[in-house]
């Protein structure tokens, strides 16, 4: 049997105003990030349900980033606010079913912050790597 | 300028005040009925311990010269409370051993007879330990 | 079942260099829904949209799935192709293979690997992608101006101007506002009442604004072109169409000792009152809190005396509803109260005075007519200090004064001081500073010339107490620089108290449901970009009732909410973002958790009815979303605990696919 | 009513006067004044350093005793009032030094349940000046009395909240209830010197004298106080005008002065 280098699956969702436009502006910059983070694109991060994240990692994700405009900065004026309140509490209930508060990050990263981005998803992507596969939810998995 | 790192970090931390929240408007030393008295001012205790620069406040008679009436801490814009900060440093100087400013010898030919105790003691226990 | 077509871009070698787009097509072609897959070296070049106009004609495609840059860059290019050839615009999909693949990865078989990933969430989504059509709502071609301040009075003017009726409502009697009591404005000099009452004339003249004044907003119903407002004219016991404002009756009142708000309470009015000369509209008011004929029913001189007959003693408040397109808010601002701040003796003696009562004493038409005297004892002051920052910049507590810097007052204060010492060279004006902030243009140039040319004693640092004794103010203050403290015997004190806005401003935001910051100021819409916008549509915001300003800078906001208006007013239709939030009705259970985070209010309740599988019939309380307020955050969708609420465009099912999609 | 009171240790020895008329007046008023048992000196000021805890306890062992008999604690000096109202208030808001306080206190915790006021706050808050007014026998009419609040009854106002601490009015209140005028002036809130008499005799002169200066020009013919030194201060720098104790008033206007032999 072949062993299947471990490449850790990060799915990101990044609100469409600041963290989208600024993971484009890290393109348009060429700065790399590991391929194994896969952008969703949605309008605000406070448009995330917690039943995504749960969603991903139940399908074998392995970490969830949400990115959102910075504090005072969203686009809708409030909902980055929501999503920094909702996902503190989603947060802290994974960690407690056993999925590392290291896989799940909430960040702040501006149309202007190719950067940031680039190296918040490199940082990321080596955090949860270095975490292994996450395997918690697994039994709950609905392999086809 | 001697910068005395841990000495300051004692001193905010006994004091509870911030001084970078000081936006020099000189409130404080506006208001300060011993200015006069004083070399160094309450606006530059302040300015003075947020850089470090604090052996010449130890030895300042200044330290002795603060009413603790605190009109500076309410009209403070704000909220830095320098007159903590003033006693936070009369401390660290009185505290050193033999520091004492006022000892109980020197007492009897402060007083006369209507003084009241609370000076006494309030004096005790501000220059001394 | 969806009959989707996938078009890979190679964007020339830009997306080619480093993703297989080959592969790309072909691995997609298998994908769930997917009809026809190819791809093309520039798929937003005419050429590669004909290809898609095409395969839309040939394969009867219901859906489209765009491999290609960002949504950013060429959603719209897209959707238009799409809509060209038939096919609804929301039916397309991109997926991001230049910015967040080709780009950032250099190995061929990742990035590969990671575009075809991309296309399948993309697929995906489209399976579940619904045509949506942007609704459409009328706009009523009027506009309200809250507040008659010289920001409400430029913007109605400029709206007026554009050929759309504008209504003004003041609560004072007089439109004119802050600007009406001021004496000169910086930086020119040029006299407020010159530059100010021509303008308010053209108001009173001008066929498309009408002004009410005496009046308040009572109640704001409806959507951005859509507003339903109610208006409560106060009683002012004056027929106002007949009234010539003659002012016989003001001058026959017996009742003549009112505190006079125009003068800030330093002289004296009658009941009936005209506020000031140039007051638009010129007609008279009875204060019925002064008013003998009112309180006991007996006097009634002025009717007697008013040759019009214009004096109705049983005029009730009458209320007005109309109908706007557009609201702007102009409600301005007021100086703090100083009774917190007595360390300055504001309130023990009438020599310590604000800097809008020191306007008045010097305004030509002050209580003093312009004759700069001691309000205690009428004696020309011979020394003068000049306090700033008085309850600005102060976060001490929050009960005594503002954190933010008021922005007007280094100004004004430097006008105060240099008018001082010009027109009374034997007076010593001393001015305490914090900082000295004067960005604008011939800003710091004025003050400088205060302090060069005219001599006024500018002192860095701050006044700590003032002690009135005898007729002196003994003014204590530290001198920062001397390191002094200094004794001042001052004759006069002028505080320059602090702004915030006006206390209407609060009641009005929730009537609105415009935001509103920590310090009651209301918020724009994008601090930057959309500075005289409120994040609710339809609402513009006008002057200091978005943060302090000065005069120019209050016109200049005034005049870009009026281009607003007339941006919106000039539509007979909005089209709105199709992508809005909508409630199934049938899941929902009214809980209001949705309405309670919605920032922009588009969200109501309504009792509807239900058939119910017994066949009776049942009220439920369900969430209605205004499409046309809806801005599509999708912040109600999180928030409901029935799942009733979702969003067009970005539903939970279509998120999902996408997630699946790529944890395959 | 009853309640706990804290007379200190300047009222026993040089200003029996305040502590006496203190609790002959508040027995006309219908309240009695409990002294704690076993009180010791406050210390005359209070220490903002967070980590002085030793001159601290006499305050809070006053301030236990009073909560074991479910009463607030009354004070008549500003300089104990100052003192043990900020003890309290660093008992409620500072945890670190609260649990370094507590322990050295016998039987059980302190978190800073009682009440502290002051007797002025008394006379407004539970007594009330129309009910004084009431009760007044020898009126004060035509007299001009000038309030000397001083530093410690007002400042820092975010712990004493007694009144505004830069235009306060319960002592002139007080003044109209006993049927006086109130001389208002604006150097009623500002330093006599304070202990500074010992050290710099100079400066409680200067500071003594601007408040006398200032009182007299507003016209007054008697200044009040709660503060012994205060008082002395007062006196002792130059006063051509009486500074006597409020609470002498008082008893005076509620005619119980003469039954007291103090």
């Amino acid at each position: 049997m072949q062993v299947k280098e471990y490449k850790p699956l990060i799915v990101a969702f990044c609100c469409n105003w600041c963290s989208y436009a600024g993971a484009d502006l890290a393109g348009n910059n060429r700065l790399a990030y590991p391929a194994d983070v896969k952008i969703i694109r949605v309008p605000c991060s406070c448009r995330v349900n917690p039943m995504f994240v749960l969603r991903a990692f139940q399908r074998g994700a392995d970490g969830v980033i949400i990115c959102g405009c910075h504090p005072g900065d969203c686009h809708y004026t409030s909902g980055n606010y929501y999503t920094r309140r909702r996902m503190a509490a989603l947060f802290s209930m994974l960690d407690y079913l056993g999925i590392e508060k290291e896989r799940t990050r909430v960040e702040w990263v501006s149309a202007a912050e190719g950067a940031k981005f680039a190296a918040t998803m490199n940082d990321f992507a080596e955090k949860v790597a270095a975490l292994g596969e996450n395997k918690r939810l697994e039994d709950l998995r609905c392999k086809k | 300028m001697h910068n005395n790192k841990y000495l300051q970090e004692e001193l905010i931390r006994m004091s509870g005040v911030n001084p970078k929240k000081c936006m020099r408007c000189g409130k404080c030393s506006a208001t300060c009925p011993a200015y006069d008295e004083m070399e160094y001012h309450p606006h530059q205790f302040v300015n003075m311990v947020e850089s470090g620069d604090i052996e010449p406040l130890l030895a300042s008679k200044s330290l002795y010269r603060c009413l603790s009436c605190f009109a500076c801490i309410d009209r403070c814009p704000r909220g830095v409370e320098p007159a903590k900060l003033v006693e936070a440093v009369r401390l660290a100087a009185i505290r050193q051993q033999g520091a004492n400013h006022l000892t109980a010898d020197k007492v009897p030919t402060m007083l006369d007879e209507d003084i009241p105790q609370q000076a006494i003691v309030s004096a005790f226990r501000k220059y001394s330990k | 079942m969806q009959r989707i077509g996938v078009f890979v871009c190679w964007c020339g070698s830009n997306i080619a260099g480093t993703v297989d787009v080959q592969a790309v097509s072909e691995a997609l072609k298998n994908e769930p829904g997917v009809v026809f897959s190819t791809n093309y070296q520039y798929m937003c070049s005419q050429a590669g949209q004909n290809i898609i106009k095409d395969a839309i004609a040939e394969h009867k495609l219901t859906g489209i799935v765009v491999c290609s840059c960002s949504p950013r860059m060429h959603e719209a290019t897209f959707r238009k192709t799409a809509a060209a050839a038939g096919l609804n615009p929301y039916m397309v999909e991109i997926a991001n293979i230049r910015e967040q693949c080709s780009w950032v990865h250099k190995d061929m078989l990742t990035g590969t690997e990671k575009a075809i990933i991309l296309g399948k969430a993309a697929v995906a989504k489209v399976n579940l992608n619904t045509p949506l059509t942007a609704g459409e709502s009328p706009v009523t071609k009027r506009a309200l101006v809250i507040g008659g301040g010289i920001a409400g009075i430029q913007t109605a003017l400029d709206i007026a101007d554009a050929g759309f009726p504008v209504d003004i409502v003041e609560k004072k009697p007089t439109i004119g506002g802050k600007m009406a009591q001021l004496d000169k404005t910086f930086p020119t000099l040029d006299c407020a009442a010159c530059i100010l009452t021509p303008k308010m004339v053209d108001v009173a003249q001008n066929e498309n604004i009408r002004i009410f004044s005496y009046s308040e907003v009572t109640e704001v119903k409806g959507f951005v072109g859509n507003f339903d407002v109610t208006i409560k004219k106060h009683a002012r016991f004056v027929k106002e169409d007949i009234c010539t404002g003659c002012g016989a009756c003001t001058e026959k009142c017996p009742m003549k000792k009112v505190p006079n708000e125009f003068n800030l309470g330093m002289d004296n009015r009658s009941a009936i009152y005209i506020p000031f000369a140039q007051a638009v509209p010129k007609v008279a008011t009875i204060d019925p809190n002064y008013c003998n004929m009112l309180k006991k029913g007996k006097c009634g001189l002025c009717a007697k005396v008013c040759a019009a007959g214009a004096i109705d003693y049983t005029q009730k408040d009458e209320y007005i509803s109309e109908k706007y397109g557009a609201i702007v808010v102009a409600t301005g601002f007021n100086p703090i109260s100083m009774d917190k701040f007595d360390e300055f003796a504001y309130n023990q003696s009438k020599d310590v005075i604000t800097s809008l009562e020191f306007e008045r004493l010097t305004n030509a038409a002050g209580p003093t007519a312009g004759k700069l005297v001691r309000p205690s004892d009428g004696k020309h002051p011979h020394t003068i200090v000049f306090v700033q920052c008085v309850g600005s910049r102060c976060s001490a507590c929050a009960e005594k004064g503002k954190e933010y810097c008021s922005k007007i007052c280094c100004m004004y204060t430097a006008k105060h001081a240099m008018l001082t010492r010009d027109k009374y060279p034997d007076t010593e004006v001393y001015v305490f500073y914090i900082d000295v902030r004067t960005p604008g243009k011939n800003f710091d140039e004025f003050y400088r010339r205060a302090v060069e040319e005219f001599g006024v004693n500018y002192i860095k640092g701050m006044v700590g107490k003032v002690t009135p004794e005898g007729d002196k103010l003994k003014v204590q203050a530290s001198d920062l620089i001397a390191n002094k403290q200094l004794h001042i015997d001052a004759d006069l004190v002028v505080l320059a108290a602090a702004i915030e806005p006006d206390k209407s401003a609060r009641p009005l935001a929730t009537m609105l449901t415009a935001s509103m910051d920590t310090n009651d100021f209301f918020t724009e819409a994008h601090p930057k970009l959309r500075p005289v916008e409120s994040p609710t549509a339809g609402v513009f915001l006008s002057g200091a009732c978005q943060g302090p300003k000065d005069i120019p800078e209050t016109v200049s906001q005034a005049g870009a909410a009026a281009s607003k208006v007339i941006g919106l007013l000039a539509k007979d239709k909005l089209t709105g973002n199709p992508c809005v939030a909508h409630s199934n009705e049938l899941m929902c259970n009214g809980c209001s958790s949705c309405e309670r985070v919605c920032p922009y209010g588009a969200i109501s309740y309504e009792d509807k009815e239900f058939r119910m599988p017994d066949r009776t019939t049942k009220i439920r309380r369900v969430a209605v979303v205004n499409p046309a307020v809806c801005q599509g955050c999708g912040a109600c969708t999180v928030a409901c605990p029935s799942g009733a609420m979702d969003l067009k465009g970005f539903a939970s099912a279509q998120i999902i696919a996408e997630v699946d999609a790529i944890c395959k | 009513m009853k309640v706990s009171y804290f007379p200190g240790c300047t009222l026993k020895n040089k200003a029996k006067d305040l502590d006496v008329y203190a609790r002959k007046s508040a027995e006309a008023l219908g309240v009695t004044l409990e002294e704690i048992e076993n009180w010791q000196c406050c210390g005359g000021v209070f220490s903002t350093a967070r980590d002085e805890v030793a001159t601290k306890l006499s305050s809070v062992r006053a301030l236990k005793e009073a909560a074991s008999k479910d009463q607030p604690l009354v004070t008549v000096c500003s300089a104990c009032h100052n003192v043990i109202k900020q003890t309290n208030h660093a008992m409620q808001t500072d945890k670190e030094f609260a649990s370094k306080v507590n322990n050295y206190i016998a039987d059980g915790v302190y978190e800073g349940e009682t009440e502290v006021y002051h007797y002025l706050e008394m006379l407004r808050d539970v007594v009330g000046y129309d009910e004084l007014k009431k009760k007044v026998v020898n009126s004060f009419k035509g007299k001009k009395i000038a309030a000397y609040y001083g530093c410690l009854l007002l400042r820092p106002n975010s712990v004493m909240k007694m009144d505004d601490p830069e235009n306060p009015s319960i002592m002139e209140d007080f003044i109209s209830a006993i049927g006086a005028t109130p001389v208002v002036y604006a150097k009623r809130n500002e330093c006599c010197g304070g202990y500074i008499a010992m050290e710099s005799p100079e400066l409680a002169k200067k500071s003594s004298n601007a408040v006398i200066e200032n009182a007299k020009a507003a016209g007054a013919e008697m200044i009040i106080t709660a503060c012994p030194l205060c008082r002395y201060n007062l006196i002792k720098n130059g006063a051509d005008i009486p500074v006597v104790y409020f609470t002498e008033l008082l008893a005076e206007a509620l005619g119980v002065k003469e039954d007291t032999n103090a």
